[in-house]
């Protein structure tokens, strides 16, 4: 569709889209008094009844509608100086569009132009391959010495240290066994399931690890299940068929 | 071929990017224009239909490339195509950034009439644009890059045509100019 | 050239690794033989003294590489000097290496009481070290190169400095290698 079809029906006009271009330029319609949204639904409602979208024409409107926009926003502007004005005649705001048609008309076309060169050239391959390592290498000959050999010595030095001995006294001898809390955790099963927060609560960290424990070796034997919808959330215990 | 010949061929094949006769000079020892005209006994021996390979000039210097012949079989040993073509606003964009750079994207915006963002990425991405620092309004200025030279086939920007070429003739020029009052008069006189 | 060794020519010159002759065979349409005898074409027009690049078979398929001649020009147009401080996996692995040459990657792992294969790829990819065959266990063995000593500025790994400079128990008797090991496999139990 041409912009000489698109047909307005506004408040202060009513007409097709380039007569009221011409009327705002010869200022015989005033711009101010436009909505020019109205335009541009108008606009959307027409390409949307055609169902098609023809780029050349939609980018003359875009163009205008900018162009519109910008001279409407600068006369709603406060003026610091009246005397100094930048309201620009009609002959003027034509010239100012038309270049801006031009502009954008020869960027289109050097598009054009830009995409046949890459189709042009898609038969032309580079390689990806990087050069072999050897050859990315200064050769030996030009090799400086750029690292300290004290740095090797102070690595091996580092490597050779023992780690310190752990303090083992502040573990208390086991109080809990695996049996024990496995007879604990199957008891819980029969009775239908617990959380893993229940099958510990109040215990200490040594029973909560062997706890865990109990749970892992019932798991591999196959008598249950587990489930934690979220990191860090309960842990729901189960019993398999099996294990029942 | 001669052994420069020999030697500039190999030097191709390795380098990653076109490379300048100057820096195959230096690496060869010798001077620039021994290695020109080694190149051109390199570019006869890759002349059309002859090799696998052709000798292209482009981004400011020489590399090789396979021939268009062998595309199809490239196609179906490497399995990607060579370059997705480009999206209408992607190919405005990057025009305008070839015939303007450094160009800042509220410019763009303006001479599109429509902002460019997504089609700037994507161009960015693909590094055929890049940043080039900052215009004195603080807007990110934009270039492109040896990679498009080199995917578009040219030598250098000046390659592209003159963008007036595609301006319309004066007399189609002068009835835009016209167009809109004229229009208007038609149809106030009607 | 013929025109399917032609192809041939352009598809080893994309191709990133060695094609086996299979994959050309699919891609350009002709048969297995068919390929075999185009790839003998390709092979004598880049007989060694003939061209830049050589065809080359190697385990996974052909592959082209750059002729021999051509070694001492590609070093000056791309070697870099690529020498970024050591990192501490780097530095222990190559003390590791450097101290008990040869020395096989599982032991390296013992000692550091984790594995050290990125550091390994890197110091091997920069030549700082290179294989020196297979244990009696079939593990590679790895020892320092020349490259290696011109970085450290060193004349031969006797130069190197006595570590017990750094030694937390200097007194010990027993063998270097014997007292990392039993350090890397404290540290490990810890």
């Amino acid at each position: 569709m041409t912009l000489a079809e698109l047909e307005l029906d506004l408040e202060v006009f009513s007409g097709p889209f380039d007569l009221m271009l011409t009327l705002v330029l010869r200022e015989e319609v005033d711009l101010l008094e436009i909505e020019l949204a109205e335009v541009v639904l108008a606009y959307l409602d027409v390409l949307e009844a055609r169902g098609e979208l023809d780029l050349e024409a939609a980018t003359e409107f875009l163009v205008l509608i900018a162009a519109l926009l910008e001279l409407k926003s600068r006369l709603m502007l406060p003026r610091a100086d009246p005397e100094e004005g930048f309201e620009l005649d009609a002959d003027e705001a034509a010239e100012e569009l038309l270049a801006r048609m031009l502009e954008a008309r020869r960027y289109r076309a050097a598009a054009e132009h830009l995409s046949g060169r890459l189709a042009a050239e898609e038969g032309h391959r580079f390689r990806t391959a990087p050069p072999p390592a050897f050859l990315r290498q200064v050769a030996e000959a030009d090799v400086a010495a750029v690292y300290e050999p004290a740095d090797l010595g102070a690595a091996i030095g580092g490597l050779l240290r023992h780690p310190p001995p752990l303090p083992l006294d502040h573990l208390g001898t086991a109080r809990v066994t695996v049996a024990e809390r496995l007879a604990h955790l199957r008891a819980l099963l029969r009775r239908g399931g617990c959380s893993f927060d229940e099958a510990v609560r109040g215990a200490d960290r040594v029973t909560v690890a062997v706890t865990l424990f109990a749970l892992l070796e019932l798991y591999k034997a196959g008598e249950a299940t587990w489930s934690q919808p979220e990191p860090f959330g309960d842990i729901a215990i189960a019993a398999t068929r099996e294990g029942i | 071929m001669e052994p420069l010949a020999r030697t500039l061929e190999a030097l191709l094949f390795l380098a990653p990017d076109p490379v300048p006769v100057a820096a195959l000079a230096d690496a060869t020892g010798f001077d620039e224009a021994e290695v020109a005209e080694a190149l051109a006994e390199l570019g006869a021996a890759c002349a059309p239909g002859r090799r696998g390979v052709v000798l292209r000039e482009l981004a400011g210097g020489f590399t090789l490339a396979s021939a268009p012949e062998a595309e199809e079989a490239a196609r179906r040993l490497l399995a990607r195509p060579r370059t997705p073509p480009l999206t209408p606003a992607q190919a405005e964009t990057l025009a305008i950034v070839a015939y303007l750079e450094p160009v800042s994207r509220p410019e763009i915006t303006r001479i599109r009439g429509v902002a460019a963002d997504s089609a700037t990425g994507t161009l960015l991405e693909r590094g055929l644009i890049e940043e080039a620092g900052r215009s004195r309004f603080g807007a990110v200025l934009l270039r492109t890059t040896p990679r498009f030279l080199k995917l578009f086939g040219l030598r250098s920007l000046d390659d592209l045509p003159d963008p007036s070429a595609w301006d319309p003739a004066p007399g189609e020029e002068a009835e835009l100019r016209e167009r809109l009052l004229r229009a208007g008069e038609a149809r106030l006189a009607s």
